[in-house]
């Protein structure tokens, strides 16, 4: 599978990571290798991903005819919950950063390990703590106050809402955990010779996602934790009877789930940054300017939290503030768009699956970013609020770049993750019908909010419908992609040819190692004389050799 | 090296670094948890501004006064048992880190004479108040007040079992001059707990 | 406060004298506010002395027995970062109750005139605007 | 042009000046937006075919950015959407700044109805009627959670808020129905919490409010005296199909079997009930009644108590014409619904 004629034939590291020490479940269990956990968390939260799309399939279907198609009110309402907490809590912000970033950012950084094994391994355990008893509550009942707990319908309710509150409070220590892991490592474990400047992007991205879980998942908790309080015993800090304010449950929640958008979607610039690059084969385009717009986005993604509340009775000025202050955490996006694109520039492109991916992931962030601006112009907002608008724009942004960055780190890193490579052929066929699938589905749900149908409705008025038809026959496209996906990569585990340590020919320095990884990352420790994202300096790009991860010269 | 050097470090001193980082990001995490609480407490101070000052009267400001010192006199017995450590001296770290613990039970105890005063004039959250205060601005402020201190309670009793486990862990020399990292996370831990309360005590009694 | 950064920990330092310093002064502060608050400064003025000697407290045991004074520039930055949040969190939630229509805040609110008040607490529709 | 990219972007009707304004800024944005993207896409796919790997391990120069490519970068974004907030924000703060003199409606939100009243004691239920030509303020308010009314056609969207006011105001152009939405989630019938804004000519809604101020006063002259108020209409099942549309009754109970939030009418005087208690009784005209004075006292199995009760909200002679309309309920009854058929598609139950 190698593509370079003068490369030795690739080789599947002996010793690696997935047989030492142990290959029995115990061992997985009790580990404390950052890789073995970061796969820990890629299969729990794909096997969530795949219960939140089966949400989302039930919700395309009963959206089908207006009035009762497969299910009654209740049971929608209760649907579109789950869908929303599943996918934000259980698959979209852990994903990336705590599986991907787990396995990856040490090796990265040059580290064997991150700062705090022990509690990365008791993130994943308060993880699938907090999963299990979000699922109880689920199964037990679940909660029909969609996913953003808005008082006092939350505190109202009779449906079981307290265990999801508590579930998605202690899914927020995991959050905490990992991203304080993530900081800390960066900070003091780089190896000699990766300066801050030639930290690889994804590294960048997934610090500044890092920063945000520490800095809002506290407020979220405190504030879910108010809520489950409020709706167990009735002491009232948002309930309008009591002299409580609902409004400010929504300044809280959205200081947290505002900058949530951008711990779901930092860590999907992280990983378009890199493949870009490998397979561009050029060096990235402004690296000061992606990077540090990674820590802008980061920080002013915190002061914009009031554009959710435009309708909601939050003040004119208030409005003004925050809407003048959303307009500049556009810019920051804009860069990267900018800077990837100019990246490809005299490079040496390859279509391979992982690229195709980007390119979808380029055009629904762009339209995911320009209608998230556009929603943040005031006027259009009220016109918008709450409309199918909005739930095309953040499932533009979510789904359209989240998971095509996901899946393009999947393809990406799999070689890597696993030693072996995918089907090429299934993978564009897979990467072809997932992006327009993804199109079909949401571009009519633009129109449907511009034409005024409100979200999270059961029944609508017949002169929706078409749209809503188009919509749903877009959501199978996009649920066979996703399951032609799965088999081949499946397939791949055990046919698939091997890899070899850098079947990409990509410069990052978690191809420096063999596939799969050793168990402490490096063999023999690189020098890293060269930066992550270069290109020029050598004339072709050697495959290196598994077992001579230091003949970096 | 150290037997205390995790394989990933390459010094002691390296892995202290990290983990002092790691305390503080833990600490901002506090923080922040807190913040929700000031916040609301901010807003509802504004709306209720006349309510607020007048159950903050029928507190007992001596209660709190005698706390705030408390507090402030087992952060000082702490930053001294750290530097007991630092000197090897590490009987007297543990002895004075019982000594905090202690201060922390003196904090604890008056805390339960007020909240038992509350409770018999029913000065109590939500739905439960019965308090002479007019409107919605008593139950507020009563609502805030236990979650705020509640809140902080809990912290004093997490710190107090975590002074007590490291303080003696270090009486049984587990750690020492070299090796004191875990003795200092311990201490900036208590040290929060009492930073929260100077800003609780400003905000509830005096104001 | 540099000097130290070549040897981050506070190894063979003797901080004893600082923190007795500290802590007496701390004492001190405890006592000037309870007794400020005793004269029942008007309207704003009390809050914000209040709150400017705590912010002093706080500083004192932050920087020394906490050992920001000594520590590195990444440990300070976690404080301040999270001290900007703090500020964020608090204030535009308070100015957005402050500027918003004042019908829209709490009826019993002390910022909603007192017809309204009434009027809302007795469930009838308020009178008519001006 | 407007009416073409108007009708492009599936956008309903402008009634509002506020409504074209707005527009007009949504056309700007989405203009900017494709033509930014068109560009910035086309350059891609020229890079993309242009710089295609021909040969295995070709090298590529290292290419920097000028300052004053991030210059651009940032600089171009940043103006247009400066210049879209500079639009937008006006816009939106006039909505939020009622013209003195505007009339005021008290519009109020309740799991699942709107309710409207007028200065001086008129109010109805699930309609809100304005004239045409002349600003309306609405102080939006909700008896339980927060609700949000919305009417597309006048770009306009205002949560309700339990026990306080918030405003927001317009200027209709046109006479013509228009469906209000619900937009902030409310529950079980969140979608069924529609109502119709009725915009009449202003003299006809002068007439039509002076007639409702005049039978409210009579109302109120009646109740003084004791005596039954007269009810417009031809016969008692008129009446009672009224009353029980008016009231909101039929938003949560259907008249044709179908199940609903409530037991369906359609055959249900004298059906055999079984309640939450396990009883099981007989619905005649005393439970009837008293399930609308008191409807968490027998609730029948399988539904949940969110019934409002509408003791004083109904006069006896309308009780009576509800229950006399329920009786009538048979199969097969062919008649169902509101008496005033709304122009926009009713929403199938």
């Amino acid at each position: 599978m190698s593509q370079f004629p003068d490369s030795s034939p690739p080789v599947f590291a002996e010793r690696n990571y997935l047989n030492t020490p142990a290959t029995g479940l115990k061992s997985w269990l009790t580990t404390l290798d950052h890789k073995r956990i970061g796969v820990m968390f890629l299969i729990t939260t794909l096997i969530f991903f795949a219960v939140g799309g089966l949400f989302a399939m039930l919700i395309r279907i009963e959206l089908l005819t207006p009035g009762p198609t497969i299910m009654d009110a209740m049971s929608y309402n209760r649907m579109f919950t789950l869908h929303g907490v599943v996918m934000i809590f259980l698959f979209m912000i852990p994903a990336i950063p705590s599986g991907f970033g787990n396995f990856l950012l040490p090796i990265m950084v040059g580290a064997k390990d991150v700062a705090f094994p022990r509690l990365n391994l008791l993130s994943f355990y308060v993880y699938l703590l907090g999963a299990l008893i979000a699922l109880g509550g689920m199964i037990y009942g679940g909660a029909d106050t969609g996913w953003t707990f808005y008082t006092p319908y939350s505190t109202t309710t009779t449906t079981k809402v307290v265990p999801i509150l508590l579930g998605a409070f202690i899914l927020g220590f995991s959050s905490i955990l990992t991203g304080l892991n993530f900081i800390v490592t960066v900070h003091t474990l780089r190896a000699p010779g990766i300066t801050w400047n030639k930290l690889p992007l994804f590294v960048w991205s997934i610090y500044g996602t890092s920063v945000i879980q520490i800095l809002a998942t506290p407020v979220l908790g405190m504030t879910l934790l108010l809520v489950a309080i409020e709706h167990a015993f009735g002491w009232g800090i948002f309930d309008p009877a009591r002299g409580g304010d609902p409004v400010l449950f929504q300044h809280f929640f959205w200081f947290y789930s505002h900058p949530a958008v951008y711990i779901m979607i930092l860590p999907a610039m992280a990983v378009i940054s890199e493949v870009v690059c490998a397979f561009s084969r050029k060096n990235i385009f402004g690296y000061k300017a992606v990077a540090y717009s990674s820590l802008g986005i980061a920080f002013v993604g915190f002061f914009t939290w009031g554009h959710h509340l435009f309708t909601s009775g939050q003040s004119a000025f208030n409005a003004g503030v925050f809407g003048v202050l959303s307009m500049f955490v556009g810019i920051f996006t804009a860069i990267k768009v900018f800077n990837w694109v100019a990246t490809m520039y005299k490079g040496s492109i390859s279509f391979k699956t992982p690229f195709v991916y980007f390119i979808g992931f380029l055009f629904f962030l762009f339209f995911g970013g320009m209608t998230g601006v556009a929603l943040a112009t005031v006027s259009l907002d009220i016109h918008w609020q709450d409309t199918y608008f909005v739930v095309a724009h953040f499932h533009f942004i979510m789904v359209g770049s989240t998971i095509m960055a996901f899946l393009a780190a999947l393809h990406y890193w799999w070689p890597k993750i696993t030693g072996r490579m995918y089907n090429e052929r299934w993978g564009l066929v897979g990467a072809t019908l997932v992006v327009s699938g993804f199109v079909f589905t949401f571009l009519p749900q633009f129109l449907l909010g511009n034409e005024g149908m409100p979200r999270r409705y059961f029944n609508y008025p017949e002169r929706f419908q078409a749209l809503n038809v188009a919509s749903t026959a877009g959501a199978s496209v996009l649920g066979i992609g996703f399951l032609v996906i799965l088999v081949y990569i499946l397939v791949s585990l055990k046919y698939g040819p091997v890899a070899g340590p850098n079947p990409w020919g990509s410069r990052g320095y978690e191809w420096l190692t063999p596939s799969p990884p050793p168990l402490e990352n490096f063999d023999e420790l690189p020098a890293f004389e060269r930066g992550p994202h270069e290109y020029h300096d050598l004339p072709g790009v050697e495959a290196v050799a598994p077992g001579a991860g230091s003949s970096h010269a | 090296m150290h037997s205390a050097v995790a394989h990933h470090f390459e010094s002691l001193e390296k892995q202290g670094q990290a983990q002092r980082l790691g305390m503080w990001l833990f600490l901002a995490t506090e923080v922040l948890l807190f913040t929700a609480l000031f916040a609301a407490y901010g807003v509802y101070r504004y709306l209720y501004t006349d309510a607020f000052s007048q159950a903050s009267r029928s507190l007992e400001t001596w209660m709190g006064g005698v706390n705030t010192f408390v507090l402030v006199t087992s952060s000082f017995t702490v930053a001294m048992g750290l530097d007991a450590v630092v000197k090897g001296k590490n009987r007297r770290t543990g002895l004075l880190f019982g000594l905090s613990i202690l201060l922390g039970c003196v904090f604890m105890v008056l805390k339960g004479f007020e909240y038992r005063h509350h409770f018999l004039h029913a000065e109590l959250p939500g739905p439960f108040y019965g308090g002479p205060i007019a409107g919605s601005g008593g139950s507020m402020f009563f609502s805030l007040y236990f979650l705020i201190t509640g809140l902080h309670a809990f912290h004093v009793l997490v710190g107090m079992t975590v002074l007590g486990v490291i303080g003696a862990r270090t009486w049984l020399g587990r750690y020492g001059a070299e090796h004191h990292v875990p003795v200092e996370l311990a201490g900036l831990y208590w040290h929060l707990v009492d930073l929260i309360w100077i800003f609780v005590f400003p905000l509830i009694y005096l104001i | 406060m540099s000097d130290h950064t070549a040897a981050p920990a506070t190894t063979a330092h003797t901080h004893a004298g600082r923190y007795l310093v500290v802590w007496a002064a701390l004492t001190a502060l405890t006592a000037l506010t309870w007794g400020l608050s005793t004269i029942h400064i008007p309207g704003f003025g009390g809050v914000a002395v209040a709150l400017a000697i705590a912010t002093v407290k706080g500083t004192l045991v932050a920087l020394f027995f906490m050992h920001l004074w000594d520590q590195p520039g990444p440990n300070r930055l976690v404080l301040i970062t999270s001290l900007v949040f703090v500020a964020l969190l608090v204030t535009l939630p308070l100015l957005d109750n402050a500027t918003r229509f004042p019908l829209a805040n709490p009826p019993d609110a002390e910022t909603a005139p007192q017809r309204i008040r009434d009027a809302i607490l007795n469930d009838a529709p308020p009178p008519a605007h001006p | 042009m407007n009416d073409l990219l108007r009708r492009l972007l599936f956008l309903p009707p402008q009634l509002s000046r506020h409504a074209r304004d707005v527009d007009g800024l949504h056309f700007f944005v989405v203009i900017t937006t494709l033509v930014a993207g068109f560009l910035i896409f086309a350059t891609a796919l020229v890079f993309m075919i242009r710089y295609r790997r021909r040969r295995e391990g070709e090298a590529t120069p290292e290419v920097q950015p000028k300052h004053w490519h991030e210059a651009v970068f940032v600089g171009v974004p940043l103006a247009f959407f400066l210049l879209w907030f500079a639009i937008g924000y006006p816009q939106y703060v006039e909505t939020t700044q009622p013209p003195p003199g505007a009339m005021d409606v008290f519009v109020q939100g309740k799991k699942w109805m709107w309710k409207f009243a007028y200065q001086g004691g008129p109010s109805s239920i699930d309609v809100l009627r304005v004239p045409a030509g002349r600003p309306v303020r609405l102080l939006i308010t909700s008896r339980d959670v927060i609700h949000s009314f919305y009417v597309p056609e006048l770009r306009l969207k205002q949560d309700a808020l339990p026990g306080r006011y918030t405003q927001t105001w317009f200027q209709a152009d046109q006479p013509g129905r228009y469906q209000v939405f619900c937009a902030e989630y409310c529950g079980l019938s969140h979608s069924g919490m529609l109502a119709e804004l009725v915009v009449l000519p202003a003299p006809e809604f002068d007439i039509w409010i002076a007639e409702q101020r005049r039978g409210e006063a009579r109302a109120q002259d009646a109740a003084l005296t004791g005596s039954e108020r007269s009810m417009p209409g031809s016969s008692i099942l008129d009446q009672g199909r009224r009353v029980a549309a008016d009231q909101g009754c039929l938003k949560c109970h259907s008249v044709d079997g179908s199940r609903h939030i409530g037991p369906t009418f359609i055959d249900l005087y004298s059906r055999h009930e079984k309640l939450t208690t396990g009883e099981v009784i007989t619905a005649d005209e005393a439970y009837l009644t008293r399930s609308m004075m008191d409807p968490a006292a027998q609730l029948v199995a399988g539904y949940q108590n969110v019934m409002p009760s509408f003791q004083g909200r109904m006069t006896p002679p309308e009780v009576a014409a509800v229950v006399e309309y329920i009786k009538s309920l048979k199969t097969p009854a062919t008649d169902a619904g509101p008496s005033e058929g709304p122009v926009y598609e009713p929403i199938p139950r």
